[in-house]
């Protein structure tokens, strides 16, 4: 008998952040998620087998995480676990995963731990950040002829991918690394960093900062009158709200991720139809979280699928390694083998122009 | 030029600060509890009018909308005491404490579920609009922020030290027993104070969102205002905006001047050295007891 | 306002007052004319405090009632009972420590809007007490005791009350002090027909000024009587105003005392 | 050599002078009282002497020492102990323990020692409730024993205050109105105590008082302040008479009140 | 009601009042030693986070309980306990038998260092002052990364003491009876404060500075010994925790832990061992509880699952709420009257419990 399943149901665990301050990403990803399977079980299921989600909040806070997997795969015996924010939470849950043999698909984070060192039960729906950045920092010096690369990080395990994926991409490319400035969540003003990095000489800049901070940072680019200058995010500031924020203040900021924008993607009639019921469902547009989400959920349901009825650890790894798929939602070629557990391998650039990201290039 | 514009736009900050810090104040010098709430007050206030005026939602004039959050939030407040604080009418200020916290779990929880986690931004028609002097580059909102404070500031001052109303809420913090033994009405003050504070947080609100953008953990930064608070002398309000400056003002000189990695540890080592010099903040609200 | 002179102002009847599970005062019944200064005696603990308290709202009684002017008054807010003109002066003298002692006085007229006349009464407290004029902008906590009491009593003129519950005004006042406060009870009494309840250790002035007095001990009372009967009565001679013999001092000092081990 | 001598000592808060160049000794095995009107400067003097505060001018010696370049907590440990005039207990605490603090001074444990419990943690604590008792016995404490400050009334408060000082065990102790808010009965106990403490005890004494019966029964001596100065010093009916102290202080009706007591 | 004849001093120095509430504590502790048998593993690991949290609640209580005295920053302490722990094994080769109690040293000196310059302080202003403390020792840990890890994180290895290994997954049973036995011991040591003089100094700081230092106790260092007691604790829990996480980064300890712990142990109520335990049930059950009910909720309702993004925290503050308001003197407050009302039985009167009303004064004079 395998955790987690049984002739009529199939339990789907989840480590999450839905109070706290990834929040932002985390809910509207679970929402999301919970939102396909509930179509999926109206459908029928898999195999005959419904969906059920459970999905545990953290916060983002370690102590409460240990205990939420606790809880997870001891007591409610989750099958598999899907969408878990954090770096450290994730890495702090392998050891269980690995024992219990349960696989640990999309999780919320691009940190390259998420991978590294391989194991079998360690799926990562797409590129890390670091690659992203490395990708990025391509791309501003092919199309922007950008020379001084510097970074805003705050100094977590995201900011530090983010600042070595900068900084390697730029040293590979034979560019300078110049500057760079740490950062709390709870700073409000960037006046200070920005004449610094301004007086350095950075002509372009990445950023990993929190959402509402990047926000503050372009808005405060443009009022010292700084405009020869880049800024370029992660897949974590790749997020719907910058581009909708009033008054232009973010036009022409940059992101790296995984994936292009929904927005670019609303011509295919699927998109749009999902878009529609999450907006319905949920009274907003799906945002960054939303399509991770959903394009996890379905992955993931793929597999369970291609697992076929008789469902087990075994069964569902090969699944997943043999899947290969252009995401529905995201358009992203998806493949996974033995040796390749990372999903989508691509990285877009997009940018900010008249309110809304656009697709810039693609690696 | 560059330090020049250090110094206005931590000034600016330093005034969301303080005007953070001022609610803090507020509560504490009417009734001697600290509400933690306080930074999810701002948030809610912020949201508060945000619904009433972004496009997405009800689309109302912008100033309407802000003199009803604020009247909204003024009556929340009320009700607030009415309901729930007053319960904890004479219980040690440490249970109060946790309560507000709880409180916040709830108020981050009730915005969440309203608003959605994302981080939004106020259509406000004091964003984004910059005024230049020479180099100088300074925000409509920042401008608003420093004008809002400082009057504010003083508007509360000679509130409390002039009108008997404002001695009478300093009186029922100083001793409640007594404050009621002189026929203050102290569970009464109570109630007004939380109003009171539910408004000044609604202000805070505003201009930060205005600042910025806003999303339910926005409230996480009451704690930076109330350290401020605590530097200033905790129960002062001049206190209050003279601890907010000068978190404001190191942020952007450390962020300036100190090598990355040790920049952002500045306001907070800056703060434990305050404290050491000064044990009861700047302007001390603390009398030594007389025996 | 027409008052019927032989109503009593205040009225308590049968009151029962709990610190959680302790009894302090038990069915306790008295009675306060218009215009009279009545004092409670008895010995430490015995429930005076406990009896003013319940009767200015600061604690809730058990059972009983607590009438003004025939309408219940008990378990009703402190404020609420200052605003019907009944004002407390506290035991251990609750000052606004950080106010500065003007400050402290216009608390006590918080109640009152009458500029003119608080200015007036301010004066007045300023006159009996020329050290709080002196002092008007020290912050009361710093005041030394007997100052603070003095500021205590003046607050409480403040409020230009009806009836006053003294506790303890006396407590650690010089004793020219001593005499000038009894003066200004019998003045505010007699002038201004201030009605007063007035708790006091020194039972022998207390009964002076007084005209009706009772007893409480043990949270109960154990005798009343007009001031000028009690003072002639033995046992309050004896254990309230000091009057021993020297024989019996002796034998208290040196009585057999248990030792604990 | 006296046991206390204050010489010149002066302190001003701000523009106020509090105490000013007020000079004298106290012998040993002595009664001292210090009487005066209300803000005369008398619990100002013993809180420096208990080095709340520090004089602006002048010194104060104990036994023959300077104590001015001592800290307010070792003071107790040289043998002076003190009662507060508002009553400073620990209000949290039950009788027992408030005097067993009192016994602080003589502890020799360290907080190592006293987390694991050794045995000599253990004698000691024997030996410090062994002298708490009879702390207790002497001020006849023992139905409070277990009862928490809180809920006692003034007067037992008051005879607590003295008993913590007293577990000290003083050479010298200072009695800030001892018999302010006791009834007739309480004060003439305070006064058989007071004089047992210096006769059986062999502790000098020094206490503010404004009950004139009282310090005419106790005091060998007495002096009287006005305004941070010396008035007079004498025995206790010199100091009574004396015009200066009767017009400051006693008040006419005073005089004849305590004429007859004294 | 019991009533105690005491026959020697040491009647009051013991370390239960009487026979009868040594008999229960007994049977508590002989109840706690024998859980394993009667719940599942997943229990055991919940039970597991109890103690430490206790432990870690204890540190804090003997500050803010016992003392008087406020800190925000007692994450910083299990940070500082958890890290050193781990490089005392990983670095130094030490054994868990060694590396531990050191750990908690290193805690405990940390926090005197703190105390030196902060003595000065009280009530808000220290804690403000622990808060920054706190938030430095985020920041001291990317600084020192050779050896924390930096943002990286540290892993925590098995326990191991003389050959026999306990991790939280292979045997949470022994795991949980390690913890159970150091929580003993810090219980021991716990009392034994409390029933000698430090413990005694401790309450007079608390309760009045003025007359300690009448009294002859020096505050200042007083002070610094509570702080350093209480950051021993707490540093040891922080090792367990770091242990029971296996990984922790300088993320890991932060504010919210801090106010967590003040939370444990204001619900449980300020001043006693029994509150640290109390509030640390509450706060690792009451969450446990909300989910349970949400999944049974949800499969009740059939629509298999509730995910409603922040409910559980909100119901978790709002609950929170219902605790102080019912009872702002925390659980073990409650718990006194309930047994007090037994003990009384039938004598008791229906109100006796009912709240007086009291008044606050000012802390800002002293
Ligand atoms: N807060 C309290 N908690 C518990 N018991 C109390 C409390 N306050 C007073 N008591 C008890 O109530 C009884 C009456 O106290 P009360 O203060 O009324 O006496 P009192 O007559 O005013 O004495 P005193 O002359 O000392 O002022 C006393 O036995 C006292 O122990
Ligand atoms: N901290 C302070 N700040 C300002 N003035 C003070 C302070 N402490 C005391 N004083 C003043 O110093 C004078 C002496 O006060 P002190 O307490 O010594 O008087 P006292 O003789 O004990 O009077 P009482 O008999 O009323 O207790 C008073 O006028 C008082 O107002
Ligand atoms: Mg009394
Ligand atoms: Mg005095």
């Amino acid at each position: 008998q395998t955790q987690g399943v049984t002739d009529t149901e199939i339990l789907i665990g989840s480590n999450n952040d839905l109070s706290g301050p990834f929040a932002a990403f985390g809910a509207p990803a679970i929402g999301a998620a919970k939102q396909y399977f509930d179509e999926v079980n109206a459908a029928g299921g898999v195999h005959g087998r419904q969906l059920k989600l459970v999905a545990e909040d953290h916060a983002y806070q370690m102590p409460k995480a240990m205990q939420n997997i606790n809880k997870l795969v001891n007591s409610d015996e989750v099958f598999v676990m899907l969408l878990s924010l954090g770096t450290p939470m994730n890495i702090a849950s392998f050891p269980l995963l690995e024992r219990k043999g349960i696989a640990n698909i999309s999780p919320l984070t691009s940190a390259r731990q998420m991978l590294e060192p391989p194991a079998p039960y360690k799926f990562a729906g797409f590129s890390s950040y670091y690659d992203q950045m490395k990708a990025g920092v391509n791309y501003l010096k092919e199309n922007n002829d950008r020379k001084v690369f510097c970074a805003m990080f705050l100094p977590t395990d995201f900011g530090k991918e983010i600042q070595e994926g900068t900084k390697d991409g730029a040293t590979e490319l034979g560019l300078e690394y110049k500057a760079e400035t740490t950062h709390k969540p709870d700073e409000q003003d960037f006046v200070g960093s920005l004449t610094k990095l301004k007086d350095e000489g950075c002509d372009a800049i990445a950023t990993a900062l929190t959402v509402r901070q990047t926000i503050t940072v372009l808005g405060t680019a443009k009022k010292i009158g700084w405009d020869d200058v880049d800024f370029i995010g992660s897949a974590a500031a790749f997020h719907t709200a910058i581009a909708k924020v009033p008054n232009g203040i973010t036009e022409g900021f940059y992101a790296a991720a995984g994936w292009p924008d929904l927005n670019t993607r609303l011509d295919d009639p699927y998109v749009a139809k999902w878009v529609e019921d999450y907006t319905a469902e949920f009274g907003e547009a799906p945002s960054t979280g939303a399509v991770l989400g959903r394009s996890a959920a379905e992955n993931l349901v793929m597999a369970l699928e291609a697992a076929g009825p008789d469902l087990t650890a075994e069964s569902f790894l090969k699944a997943m390694e043999g899947l290969d798929y252009i995401d529905r939602i995201t358009g992203v070629k998806t493949d996974y083998s033995t040796t390749d557990h990372q999903g989508g391998d691509a990285i877009i650039i997009s940018k900010i122009e008249g309110g809304d990201w656009q697709v810039k290039g693609q690696k | 030029m560059d330090i020049l514009q250090l110094i206005v736009s931590g000034l600016a900050n330093g005034c969301v600060y303080g005007l953070i810090a001022l609610g803090f104040v507020l509560i504490y010098k009417a009734t001697e509890s600290v509400n933690f709430a306080q930074g999810d007050f701002m948030m809610l206030g912020a949201f508060i009018t945000l619904g009433f005026t972004n496009a997405d939602y009800m689309g109302l004039p912008f100033w309407l909308s802000c003199a009803m959050a604020i009247a909204i939030m003024g009556v929340l407040g009320y009700l607030l005491d009415l309901v729930v604080l007053r319960r904890m009418f004479g219980q040690s200020q440490v249970a109060v404490v946790i309560l507000t916290i709880a409180l916040g779990f709830v108020i981050r929880f009730v915005a969440g579920a309203i608003w959605g986690h994302e981080p939004q931004s106020l259509e406000s028609p004091i964003a984004g609009v910059e005024l230049r002097f020479g180099g100088l580059a300074l925000g409509m909102d920042e401008i608003w922020v420093i004008i809002v404070t400082v009057l504010l500031t003083i508007l509360l001052y000679f509130f409390f030290a002039r009108t008997k109303l404002g001695v009478a809420m300093q009186a029922s913090s100083q001793n409640q027993l007594a404050a009621y033994y002189m026929g203050i009405p102290v569970k009464r003050i109570h109630s007004m104070i939380w109003a009171l504070s539910g408004i000044v947080a609604t202000i805070a609100g505003i201009l930060f969102a205005s600042k910025g953008s806003i999303d339910p953990t926005a409230g996480l930064l009451g704690i930076k205002a109330f350290a401020a608070a605590v530097i200033g002398g905790f129960g002062s309000l001049p206190g209050a905006l003279l601890g907010g400056l000068i978190v404001g003002l190191v942020e952007p000189f450390a962020a300036r001047y100190m090598p990355a990695g040790y920049s952002q540890i500045f306001p907070y080592l800056i703060l434990i050295i305050m404290l050491i010099v000064r044990p009861h903040g700047i302007l001390s609200q603390i009398q030594t007891k007389k025996v | 306002m027409k008052q019927d002179t032989n109503a009593p102002l205040l009225k308590v009847d049968n009151l029962e007052s709990f610190y959680g599970p302790i009894m302090a005062i038990r069915g306790v019944s008295l009675e306060v004319k218009e215009g009279q200064i009545v004092t409670v005696l008895g010995a430490n603990g015995a429930g005076k405090t406990t009896l003013l308290k319940t009767i200015s709202g600061v604690m809730d009684p058990e059972k009983g009632t607590v009438r003004l002017q025939g309408s219940e008054i008990q378990g009703s807010a402190p404020d609420a009972v200052v605003n019907r003109g009944v004002v407390h002066v506290p035991e251990g003298r609750e000052i606004f420590p950080i106010l500065t002692v003007e400050e402290n006085l216009k608390m006590g007229a918080y109640t009152r809007s009458d500029h003119a006349q608080i200015a007036a009464d301010m004066e007045l407290v300023y006159d009996y007490f020329p050290i709080l004029k002196e002092r008007r902008t020290q912050e009361a906590g710093t005041l030394s005791g007997g100052q603070q009491q003095m500021l205590a009593i003046g607050r409480g003129l403040m409020t230009k009350p009806r009836i006053m519950l003294l506790d303890e005004p006396s407590l650690g006042l010089s004793p020219l002090l001593v005499g000038e406060i009894f003066t200004i009870i019998r003045r505010l009494n007699e002038e201004q027909n201030v009605t007063m309840m007035l708790v006091e250790q020194n039972a022998k002035v207390a009964l002076e000024v007084a005209h009706y007095g009772y007893v409480l001990e043990l949270g109960r009372i154990v005798m009343s009587g007009e001031a000028k009967k009690l003072q002639q009565s033995k046992d309050i001679q004896e254990f309230y105003l000091g009057a021993q013999q020297e024989s019996q001092r002796g034998q208290r000092r040196w009585k057999q005392r248990k030792t604990w081990r | 050599m006296s046991l206390l001598e204050l010489s010149n000592v002066t302190l001003r808060f701000g523009g106020l002078v509090a105490v000013n160049d007020v000079s004298f000794n106290v012998e040993e095995g002595e009664v001292f009282a210090l009487v005066g009107p209300n803000g005369a400067g008398k619990s100002t003097i013993f809180n420096m002497i208990s080095r709340f505060y520090t004089p602006a001018e002048g010194d104060i010696l104990f036994e023959g020492k300077s104590i001015l370049e001592k800290e307010a907590h070792e003071i107790p440990s040289m043998g002076i102990a003190r009662t507060f005039q508002n009553i400073e207990l620990f209000e949290q605490a039950s009788v027992l323990q408030n005097l067993l603090v009192g016994r602080h001074t003589h502890r020799r444990s360290n907080f190592v020692a006293d987390m694991v419990f050794t045995p000599f943690v253990r004698s000691e604590e024997r030996a410090h409730r062994e002298a708490v008792e009879h702390v207790i016995d002497f001020l006849d404490l023992q139905p409070y024993r277990e009862k928490f400050i809180a809920g006692l009334p003034y007067g037992v408060r008051k005879v607590v205050e003295m008993g913590r000082a007293l577990a000290i065990k003083p050479k010298l102790l200072l009695l800030d109105e001892p018999a302010s808010g006791l009834s007739v009965e309480e004060t003439q106990d305070v006064a058989f105590w007071i004089e047992d403490i210096k006769k059986v005890m062999g502790i000098t004494v020094l206490m503010v008082e404004h009950d004139m019966h009282l310090v005419g029964a106790v005091s060998d001596r007495v002096m009287a302040l006005a305004d941070g100065r010396m008035l007079a010093i004498g025995s206790p009916q010199e100091v009574q008479n004396d015009p200066a102290v009767i017009e400051a202080y006693l008040g006419s009706d005073g005089m004849t009140d305590d004429g007859e007591a004294a | 009601m019991r009533i105690v004849f005491k026959t020697s001093y040491d009647a009051d120095i013991r370390l239960f009042k009487h026979n009868a509430q040594a008999f229960w504590y007994l049977l508590l502790f002989a109840f706690a030693i024998l859980l394993p048998f009667l719940v599942s593993d997943f229990l055991i690991g919940e039970a597991t986070l109890v103690l430490i949290w206790a432990i870690c609640g204890m540190g804090l209580m003997l500050l803010v309980g016992q003392t008087g005295q406020a800190s925000l920053g007692h994450a910083a302490f299990m940070a500082v306990g958890a890290y050193s722990n781990v490089i005392y094994q990983l670095n130094f080769n030490m054994p868990f038998l060694l590396s531990f109690p050191l750990a908690g040293l290193t805690a405990g000196v940390a926090g005197a260092l703190v105390a030196l310059p902060t003595t000065r302080l009280h009530g808000i202003y220290l804690a403000i002052a622990t808060l920054a403390i706190s938030v430095l020792t985020e920041d001291i840990i990317i600084i020192l990364e050779p050896i924390t890890g930096g943002i990286a994180g540290i892993f925590a290895p098995d326990i191991e003491i003389f050959g026999y290994t306990f991790n939280r997954y292979g045997n949470p049973v022994e795991l949980y009876w390690l913890v159970l036995a150091i929580t003993f011991i810090v219980i021991y040591a716990y009392r034994n404060i409390l029933r000698s003089p430090t413990g005694r100094a401790f309450a007079a700081v608390r309760d009045s500075e003025v007359s300690a230092k009448a009294m002859g106790v020096n505050v200042a260092r007083t002070k610094m010994v509570a702080f350093a007691i209480s950051c021993t604790i707490t540093g040891l829990g922080g090792a367990l925790m770091g242990h029971f996480a296996t990984v922790f980064t300088n993320e890991t300890f932060n504010l919210i832990i801090s106010i967590t712990l003040l939370l444990i142990i204001v619900v449980g109520g300020l001043g006693t061992i029994h509150g640290a335990f109390f509030g640390s049930i509450v706060f690792v059950m009451l969450p446990l509880m909300i989910s349970l009910t949400r999944d049974a909720v949800g499969s009740l309702t059939g629509s298999g699952s509730i995910t409603i993004p922040g409910l559980e925290s909100g119901i978790f503050g709002a609950i929170l709420i219902g605790f102080i308001l019912f009872e702002p003197m925390g659980l073990y407050g409650r718990w006194l009257k309930i047994r007090t009302y037994f003990e009384l039985f039938p004598f008791y009167r229906k109100d006796m419990f009912r709240r007086q009303k009291s008044y606050l004064k000012t802390e800002r004079t002293r």
